[in-house]
């Protein structure tokens, strides 16, 4: 039952971009003075991630993420700032689940899929104030 | 057209009536098949874990598992979301959550709690202690000679504007069929929240509980082929997102620190510390089991056999028959037999390896309201037969021989 | 002499094991042997009914198995009767009963409650909410750099005459084993009633209520190789007999009345509605298990396993453990890996089979001491052997690799 | 399994002698002004005895029993009242559960050994003053 990999670099769930992103995180840090500044915790495993937002005329103009948490989780935030960096506003409300997993692209079990999907909390909650408390994914 | 059971071939999935027992206490507990011990067993052996927080496939396993019961028992009673289905004991736990959760913060000095004769004590005793506690007073409908609720005196009692109606789908001591729909949507007209305690409604008969339209709905695991260990109360999300938690620990949490606690949302609000996994597991199989049954044909299967019982039980000379005429009952069946105690009876029956019922059913005001101090009480389910009543009707002519 | 496991021979009572599973999460929740499992079905099989007011023999029977196991736990703690001796559904449940029925009675404005923050979460919140409601004030003792509890602070509490002392005898998250029976008779001396959480204690070592001297002892039986659903409250007489009961309903009465209701003598007071009966006979057969191993036994092999493991993970490069050292805890280890989250660790850990927690062990407080968000932790039972150890540490170097 | 007897007069449980005291219950009935009265029920069916009691200098002058019950608490009260009708208190005091289960010299179950010693208890916490709650038996 093992799927042990033989050498790291072909490793079917920690793939080496998904590493990379995590021990190299894009957009890292604070922002002086955001114009939206939230945290999410996950509960199952007391991880934190918060985000802070530049916003100009409904752009994400710059984006930042802080916080503590295991590769999936670190490389889930990394991506999203990546791809929020310049969009409107409207339609990073458009990004779902689907698309955050997608990016990932690795089979994310029920497990971690919290994991997966906790920087997607922060931009909901933070970004356009979506019930905090909405889990109907589970 | 309604499916009807195929009684033999269910009766070959209850590995105790091997023991040759006739079972006739299933208003108590029911027997299970072993479709529920298989899904238990299943669990200890092949994915024995702890739930959520899973940091492996086996617990990942468990909490699938455990979690699917949430919404095979959604789709049972037709709740709007599985965050409205709490795990409890049973239905004694169920009412009391909602008595501490909901009632310590609701409930104050003057209130007025309507509850019926035909309560089952787990719905009277834990209002008797909160009203005491709070100084509200409660009111009891009455029964009429039928053994049914007085609904005049009911709608007399709706224009005091009580705080609380709470009350039995089904009268586990009588069989009575409350027309609990009407009495909910009278009692919400009133201003009341209404509290229907479905231990013995859910098991026998479809129960949809936004049709219903109460507040809360509590029943047992256990009374429905599932294992011990294992209820549910459904409430709606609104009032269960406003009340409190009733017990604390683990799992019920998003954050402790010294400073003070966040608690988890729904339904896990409600559920502290390690749950009942496999008892839960467990209770899946039983809706499995009953969905895959029809819920229709179970109760017109028990429609018929309460029927033939009560034809049998008319014909004893020297038997008195308590509650409405079978048309207008549940499969349940309380009598007295002249001469004889039911605890004479029931062991009298017991050697013909009869299981009975005596006492008072945890439900003694309906006794004193009866004249009695108890009854024998025979009930039925999916797996109940005719022969068994023919064994009962054998067995109470042979106490009436000794007693003669 | 203290006899030795023969952990071969235990390891064929638990079929899981033949899934190839490296279990090392036994402080969350133990596997159970066959023997539990075994006497649950039979139980279903041969005499599945309701407890208590028996009028037939099955019911008789399970009566007294269920029973029976109250002598076995009584036995397993030495306490003085089986009228101290209450069911729960767990450790959560029966500290919630105890903050309900002795904590509202007896906590007031400006009263101590004395803590440690080594406590799991079920030790924290429900006196977290009763001292909100009461307006009591909280003191947690703090723990030294070994994750000992630091008893000079300790006795400083006391000198405030805390209403309330309550600890765990064991931390689930560190292994410390407190001087619980030193702890008890300072605070004792000291005027506090005191609740001893023994989740992580009677499990793993033989233990001795009276000669603890608590008030108040919680465990779990799912933490002990019986089924989920059943646990245990051990309270003193004295004190139970002056408590209000938790819960209400069926079978916790002696009559209920429309003008009031009295109460069933202990330790029935406290079990309200059907019970986990099933379960309560897996724990009996738990207990049996447990007692036929010899609990100076298991905790031998526990002892051992741990010295083993410390030692094997102190190895690995990178890898912080927390907690006592080996000699002083018991069979839990908490670590973590530079460079890699736990949950990382026991994704990996759980391709090779290897079941390891990973998170803040529902003891949140503990881990904001530590400053660490979550840890690995792996925790061993009496069918826990070297080679699972081995395992584990395969499966840290195998994360290493990858992460490195 | 089943153990129903031919007639009924060879019932090893219900007794002939047993169904007698049930039918025509002796010492059946109340006192006027008695020095002692006590009524205990069985919490398990709902069934209550209670007894009066007429004592003269320490001797138990007259008794009589009321209630409803069972065969079984009905024919040990009405036994029961038997051996007491002029028996000294402080030799009441001696009569004990094996006495009682003794005269009604039949097998009785753990369900139904409540019934049994019914009427012992009403002496016991009536006549001198034993707790009510006692049921160390079980
Ligand atoms: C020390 C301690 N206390 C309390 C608990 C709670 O036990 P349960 O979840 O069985 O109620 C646990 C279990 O994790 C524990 O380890
Ligand atoms: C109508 C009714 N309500 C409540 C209960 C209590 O259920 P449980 O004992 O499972 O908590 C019962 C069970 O006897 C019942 O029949």
């Amino acid at each position: 039952m093992s799927t042990r990999a033989g050498t790291a670099a072909d490793d079917q769930f920690y793939r080496e971009y998904i590493l990379d992103h995590y021990k190299n995180p894009r957009n890292f840090g604070r922002l002086e003075n955001p114009d939206i500044s939230h945290e999410e915790d996950n509960p199952l495993c007391g991880d934190v991630i918060g985000m802070d937002f530049r916003v100009k005329d409904g752009v994400i103009e710059d984006i930042r993420f802080h916080g503590r948490g295991c590769a999936i989780s670190q490389a889930s935030a990394s991506l999203l700032t990546e791809r929020l960096k310049g969009l409107p506003l409207e339609d990073a409300k458009k990004i779902g689940k689907a698309d955050v997993l997608g990016e990932l692209g690795i089979d994310i079990s029920p497990a971690r899929i919290k994991c997966a999907l906790l920087s997607l909390k922060v931009l909901k909650v933070g970004a356009y104030g979506l019930a905090g408390n909405d889990e109907d994914e589970e | 057209m309604i499916k009807t059971l195929d009684v033999e071939t269910i009766r070959k999935d209850f590995p105790i009536f091997k023991t040759g027992i006739a079972y006739l206490d299933s208003a108590n507990t029911s027997q299970r098949p072993r479709q529920v011990t298989a899904a238990m067993v299943e669990y200890f052996e092949k994915f024995n874990s702890n739930v959520h927080r899973a940091a492996y496939r086996i617990a990942e396993e468990a909490t699938v598992r455990y979690e699917a019961t949430r919404e095979k028992v959604r789709d049972l009673i037709n709740a709007a979301s599985t965050k409205e289905i709490i795990y409890t004991r049973g239905t004694t736990e169920a009412i009391n959550l909602v008595a501490y959760s909901w009632g310590r913060k609701h409930i104050k000095h003057g209130d007025l709690i309507v509850l019926t004769l035909l309560e089952h004590h787990s719905n009277i005793v834990p209002w008797q202690i909160l009203a005491a506690e709070k100084g509200a007073t409660i009111e009891y409908v009455d029964i009429d000679e039928r053994g049914e609720l007085r609904l005049d005196q009911f709608q007399k009692l709706l224009e005091h504007s009580p705080k609380l109606v709470a009350f039995g789908q089904v009268s586990n001591a009588l069989g009575t069929i409350n027309p609990a729909q009407e009495m909910v949507a009278a009692a919400k007209a009133a201003g009341a929240t209404v509290l229907v305690d479905g231990a013995q409604g859910a098991p026998h008969q479809g129960v949809d509980v936004r049709a219903l339209g109460c507040d809360f709905y509590a029943f047992s695991g256990h009374k429905m082929l599932g294992p011990t260990g294992a209820g549910i109360l459904y409430g709606r999300r609104e009032l269960l997102e406003a009340m409190d938690p009733f017990m604390s620990g683990g799992d019920m949490i998003k954050a402790v620190r010294i400073e003070g606690t966040t608690y988890h949302e729904l339904p896990w609000k409600f559920e502290a510390g390690t749950q009942a996994i496999a008892e839960v597991i467990g209770l899946g199989a039983a809706v499995d089991y009953l969905s895959a049954l029809g819920m229709d044909a179970v109760r017109a299967h028990e429609r018929e056999i309460t029927e033939y019982a009560y034809e049998a039980l008319s014909d004893v000379e020297g038997l008195t028959l308590y509650g409405p005429p079978p048309s207008r009952r549940a499969g349940v069946i309380s009598f007295s037999i002249e001469g004889i105690h039911p605890h004479d009876l029931a062991t009298i029956a017991d050697r013909d390896q009869v299981c009975l019922r005596a006492g008072h059913h945890c439900a003694m005001p309906l006794m004193t309201r009866l004249g009695v101090a108890a009854t024998a009480r025979a009930s039925f389910y999916v797996y109940t037969q005719k022969d068994e009543v023919d064994r009962l009707v054998g067995s109470i002519k042979e106490a009436q021989r000794i007693f003669k």
